[in-house]
């Protein structure tokens, strides 16, 4: 707001400066730079732990840490990524930033509420972290009853605690979306107008909303029966530890879309402007958004198929579960078939695209295997398991992060990242992510059980192999890491539009100013009509 | 430019925010915000029921004997007193729908004055279970039951679900609190009453789930006794 | 779409007096239903009572019969919801023993 | 290091099964994988953009594309359902006359016991061809019984019983994993199982020196707890007689009727109250601390042989009261 001297263009990055502008700020834009901050900073954590993981993998016999370490170091690598890295990442960086910009708002309906979300990502990280500090937690992610809440002597009660309050975060942020997308769409966006990254969004905020409490009552649950030794789930007063998996899972099935669904939004905006094509049946993708938050809630008992969960509940999970894979599968066809005489581009964002096509279709189709009673009993709780769920939440919701970033690093900065630099990142990330997980399905298989620090010599080669994927992986993540902090200062000025996109993010100039636009927008056009961009100047960086 | 719309919105009026075109979005998303936030609330007391109703099934007669020594007199009271602090919140609402500040300031007084008396009453109820030895832990022991464990169940239940519903109290005192003092300040007219409604929204909802505690808790089966 | 809801009207305080009285003279009910041998039918009138309780207070203290449809939608969404998890969950409790072998 | 294994063997009559299903969806996987992956390089190569200022048609969209395209997936997706299934319903579904053996996890070993009295620590022997029936449960937190080469997995739960089989179909030993993560020493969790030619089996068994069979101590047992004092056989005690108890429906005071699985007797034993049955008072104290879960499976190893069938020895008998959980 104090701008001077200098003619340069006021945006949200120059309008004030200032640790308080920051930190106290109820803008929309900063609060997903704060949020991204944050991520970045959890997601290198949980990768620090991954990365020990698979250290420690390398020999069966494990000798670079105990078990109690190894132990600790899965569940930290777990509870990090999901819940302060995947769970915020694209609906609090990406969606808070643009949700607003993409519908035509000012900002969110409620930016009070958005800063105190970030704050309570925060508090619950700073939580986590002093758990990890003081000692670890060593449940693994699931805080299993009984022994999360009897027989385990490490943190679980600071973590659970911080998994809670990071949970009101998610849920403030869904909150926040749902009422905007509601109440503060510019004139002339209707709902079929909407492009459909918004959709996905909103799909999203609904599980937020829908799920997270549950999971929030549960941890509840926990740490009374760990703290004041009351007894809910407790085997010894003639309680039900399955009914613990049952609450958990109510939640945590549904996040696996909380993480996911965004991705998909993420690329359908990116299959489209790259291809300059509207997406092939808009509507089914939309709805197919809508369709795997509903079937979403109705498929968690297939984590307890061998958990003596009945075998009519099973089967009814089972059967439901394969509903989902049909809006699955729409959306993967269609973005396919948007790409059928298309126009089409390979810059790095495609390139990403391209990548979380193909792998979230074999993790897809993995999902399969394990909905299918038969199989599942044999590879539920190995690497199958690991290997399928990475495909979804590494080789699916992480490869559209990053194409989302790089997709609108342009308008969030007002620099272009380096192009070249960014596809063969892509690439390496894309080798590496299958040469570290493929080996995984093969072992899962052939019986390798999760959570397992010694295992049998037959393993190790492919234990290997995974560990080698992973290096190559952790390059490929450290490479956008150093050139988008480069292009911060070097990278070539950003246009309006430098991709020739339709979405109203793009009609503002590049980073936005404080109130997104000028003027507030009035739309007359569906989603992705690219005549009505053609006759703009497109210089692509 | 950002100081000439900020002005300008508070011409318009004092508590509009400047993320809204006009005073009737704002208030449609407030308040459509407080009803989405509720259903997050069902979803939190809906893990508790399910643990209940779970528990019940498997331990019915446990869960009639131990139902059957809570005192239902206390448990009625309190539903009456919160049921009445329900009548004095929509009377502040009310009251603020048609601008009576000293009215809303009598009934935001009187629905906080129920409220303790709730609190009240149900920490009076909570010392009570310490000396009948009806707290969870080694020192538990309810007659009539040979079967302790889910007799202990129960009572996890019971102080999980009204120590939860009275930490919503609290907070909802906290909120009238609030509202209490701004509207003593004359933040609301009968244009602007927002915070009024939404909190009023809030503490009837936690009056509803009062209302499904209060016969699953204290009324199993009391014909047994 | 912001078309404004309920403030426009205000509600008599007969029929908040009214709601509220029936809401007292409920809970009475309630409890006295309690002490009389129903059988499996107490669990169904006790739940009956509560959820009639719940709809006065959310139809007339919530104002939900004078709210919007995307209001009244949301609030069934909460519960359909919450049955969701209820169902769904009795699908295995309810199930278990059926095919008579110990933890199947 | 060294060996590369990519597939598991197959050593159990349900191997074979899964395998097969697995084939099935490789099959389908691998189709559309390949399907999506081709198109996208097809695509990607054939409609690259060519000039900057290129605008390609526009394409809305198709409904026959977009039925065809849900409905086919929908039906082979049908038929991993129906077929995992029928595979999971008779993996739930033990044999009649299949050999009995009892198994109790602990942090971090399986123990497991026969009926002829031999106990094994992380080991187990097996007959070739018999159908082999687990009866699992556990003194701490959840374990997860998981035989790779079988392709069977069951939790083993505290405070209940849980069941899973299984037959073996090839000589050889085989890994024994605890699929449920459970704690430090949770990699430690592991065994073998010994699939034995069935004379093999009869000598392992004769080899050992154990202390009676699973009955017999079971036997012992119910006398030094004195059960016996109120469980006669005859029925004139003052609890219930356990003779031909195991699998019949006992009529409880309740009005319900629950069928006498192991789960309702070890309910009965550690929970006695829980189901009275009919005609009887609760006058009987629980055994919970009083009796191992080994104890328990041996007590209930016992009313087993108490059973129905016409050669089982004599003994006394009651049966008592309560459901599956303690």
């Amino acid at each position: 707001m104090i701008t001077t001297a200098v003619a340069e263009r006021e945006h949200y990055l120059n309008a004030s400066y200032g640790i308080k502008s920051w930190l106290l700020t109820k803008d929309h834009k900063r609060i997903a730079l704060l949020y991204l901050a944050t991520i970045t900073l959890f997601f290198f954590l949980g990768g620090a732990f991954a990365t020990l993981i698979r250290i420690e993998l390398l020999t069966p016999q494990g000798g670079l840490v105990s078990s109690e370490t190894y132990n600790k170091l899965f569940t930290m690598h777990g509870v990090t990524m999901i819940f302060f890295f995947l769970i915020p990442s694209i609906p609090a960086t990406l969606g808070n930033f643009f949700l607003p910009m993409m519908i035509g708002a000012r900002d969110l309906a409620f930016p009070r509420i958005n800063l105190l979300s970030w704050y309570l990502l925060v508090v619950g990280g700073l939580l986590a972290l002093f758990a990890m500090l003081a000692g670890g937690v060593d449940t693994g992610w699931t805080f299993y009853t009984p022994y999360s809440t009897t027989y385990s002597n490490s943190w679980v009660i600071a973590t659970a605690l911080g998994i809670f309050v990071a949970g009101f975060s998610s849920i403030l942020t869904g909150l926040n979306f749902i009422v905007t997308v509601h109440r503060m769409r510019a004139p002339g966006m209707t709902w079929f107008r909407m492009p459909l990254f918004i959709w996905s969004m909103y799909a999203t905020s609904l599980i937020q909303v829908l799920g997270t409490p549950v999971l929030a009552v549960t941890l509840v649950l926990v740490f009374c029966e760990r703290v004041f030794h009351i007894g809910i789930f407790d085997p010894a007063l003639g309680g039900d530890p399955v009914l613990f998996q049952h609450l958990f899972w109510f939640y945590s099935h549904p996040a696996v879309y909380i993480m996911i669904l965004p991705a998909m939004g993420v690329i359908s905006e990116i299959i489209s402007v790259f291809s300059r094509k509207p997406v092939f049946g808009y509507a089914f993708v939309a709805f197919s958004s809508v369709a795997i938050a509903v079937v979403g809630f109705l498929v968690w008992g297939h984590h307890l198929f061998v958990s003596t969960q009945s075998v009519y509940a099973g089967m009814v999970f089972s059967f439901l579960s394969y509903f989902v894979a049909i809006p699955s599968a729409i959306k993967v066809f269609n973005w396919t078939a948007t790409l059928y005489k298309g126009s089409i581009s390979y810059a790095t964002p495609m390139l990403y695209a391209f990548g979380f096509i193909g792998l979230f279709t074999i993790g897809g189709l993995t999902g399969l295997f394990v909905a299918s009673l038969g199989i599942d009993v044999h590879v539920t709780d190995t690497y199958f398991v690991i290997a399928h769920f990475h495909y979804i939440m590494v080789g699916g919701a992480i490869m559209a992060y990053m194409g989302g970033l790089h997709y609108w690093w342009p308008k969030m900065t007002g620099r272009m990242y380096p192009e070249g630099w960014a596809r063969l990142s892509a690439l390496v990330i894309f080798l590496g992510f299958n040469l570290t997980f493929f080996p995984q399905f093969i072992l899962g298989y052939l019986g390798m059980p999760r959570r397992y620090h010694v295992y049998p010599d037959e393993f190790q080669v492919l234990h290997v192999l995974s560990t080698a994927g992973a290096s190559v992986l952790a390059v490929g993540y450290l490479m956008p890491m150093i050139y988008f902090i480069w292009s911060l200062r070097y990278g070539a000025v950003a246009p309006a539009n430098p991709w020739g996109a339709t979405g109203l993010e793009w009609k503002t100039a590049s980073p936005p100013p404080v109130e997104n636009f000028e003027e507030t927008p009035v739309v007359t056009h569906e989603a992705y009509d690219y005549s009505t961009v053609m006759g703009e100047v497109i210089e692509v960086g | 430019m950002k100081l000439a719309s900020q002005a300008h919105v508070h011409a318009e009026t004092l508590a509009r925010r400047e993320q809204f075109d006009t005073a009737e979005q704002q208030r449609d998303a407030s308040t459509l915000g407080m009803w989405v936030f509720l259903i997050t609330e069902i979803m939190f007391f809906g893990g508790m029921f399910l643990a209940y109703s779970v528990y019940r099934t498997f331990y019915p007669q446990v869960f009639a004997v131990a139902s059957s020594s809570m005192n239902a007199v206390i448990g009625a009271t309190n539903t009456g007193v919160l049921l009445c602090s329900s009548f004095t919140m929509v009377m502040a609402v009310r009251a603020a729908q048609l601008g009576q500040r000293k009215a809303i300031i009598t009934f935001l007084i009187l629905t906080l004055l129920l409220g303790l008396a709730f609190l009240g009453l149900k920490g009076y109820e909570w010392t009570l279970k310490f000396e009948e030895h009806h707290v969870p832990g080694p020192s538990f022991h309810l007659d009539g039951v040979d079967m302790q464990g889910p007799a202990q169940i129960f009572f996890s239940l019971y102080f999980a679900m009204t120590g939860l519903h009275a930490l919503h109290m609290v907070v909802g005192v906290g909120i009238l609190t609030w509202l209490l003092i701004a509207t003593y300040k004359g933040k609301f007219t009968a244009e602007y009453m927002t915070p009024v409604d939404i909190a009023g929204l809030y503490w009837h909802f936690v009056d509803i789930i009062w209302i499904f505690l209060f016969p699953l808790l204290y009324l199993i089966d009391r014909h047994l006794k | 779409m912001t078309m404004s809801q309920q403030v426009e009207h205000v509600d008599s305080v007969t029929t908040y007096a009214v709601v509220w009285i029936v809401l007292l003279i409920l809970t009475a009910a309630t409890t006295a239903v309690a002490y009389v041998d129903l059988g499996a039918f107490s669990v169904v009138a006790a739940l009956t009572i509560a959820v009639i309780k719940m709809l006065l207070v959310a139809l007339f203290f919530m104002h939900l019969r004078r709210s919007t449809h995307l209001t009244r939608l949301v609030v069934l969404g909460g519960l359909v919801w919450l049955m969701i998890l209820l169902m769904l969950s009795f699908a295995d409790f309810m199930t278990r023993g059926w095919t008579g072998v110990p933890g199947r | 290091m060294g060996s590369l294994p990519l597939f598991p063997e197959q050593a159990s009559t349900f191997a074979p099964e899964v395998d097969h299903l697995l084939y099935y969806l490789l099959a389908v996987a691998v189709f559309f994988t390949v399907a999506i992956f081709g198109a996208i390089f097809y695509f990607a190569i054939r409609y690259r953009r060519r000039s900057d200022r290129e605008l390609p048609l526009v394409i809305h969209g198709g409904l026959t594309l977009e039925i065809l395209w849900s409905v086919i997936p929908f039906g082979l997706t049908m038929v991993m359902f129906t077929w995992g299934a029928s595979i999971f319903f008779n993996e739930s579904r033990p044999p009649a006359d299949a050999l009995q053996i009892y198994v109790v996890g602990k942090q971090w070993m399986w123990k497991l016991q026969h009926l002829e009295g031999q106990r094994e620590i992380n080991e187990l022997h097996i007959p070739l061809g018999r159908a082999v029936r687990l009866t699992m449960t556990s003194e701490d937190v959840i374990h997860s019984f998981f035989v790779p080469a079988f392709r069977t997995k069951e939790d083993v739960v505290p405070g209940r019983y849980s069941t899973t089989w299984f037959q073996p179909t090839k000589p050889g030993k085989y890994h024994l994993f605890c699929a449920e993560y459970c704690g430090t020493r949770h990699s430690g969790m592991i065994g073998w199982v010994y699939v034995m030619e069935p004379r093999d089996y009869e000598n392992w068994l004769n080899g050992g020196a154990p202390s009676g069979s699973l009955a017999d101590q079971g036997a012992k047992l119910f006398e030094s707890l004195a059960c016996s004092n109120c469980h006669k056989p005859d029925g004139s005690g003052r609890c219930p007689t356990l003779v031909g108890l195991y699998g019949k429906n006992v009529q409880l005071a309740s009005g319900a009727t629950v069928k006498a699985d192991e789960g309702y007797i070890r309910e009965s034993i550690l929970q006695p109250t829980a189901k009275i049955v009919a005609g009887y008072q609760p006058l009987m104290p629980t055994f919970q601390g009083l009796v191992t879960e080994e104890g328990v499976l041996q007590l209930v190893e016992y009313i087993k042989s108490l059973g129905p069938q016409p050669g089982a020895p004599a003994g006394a008998s009651v049966p008592v009261a309560a459901p599956n959980k303690r």
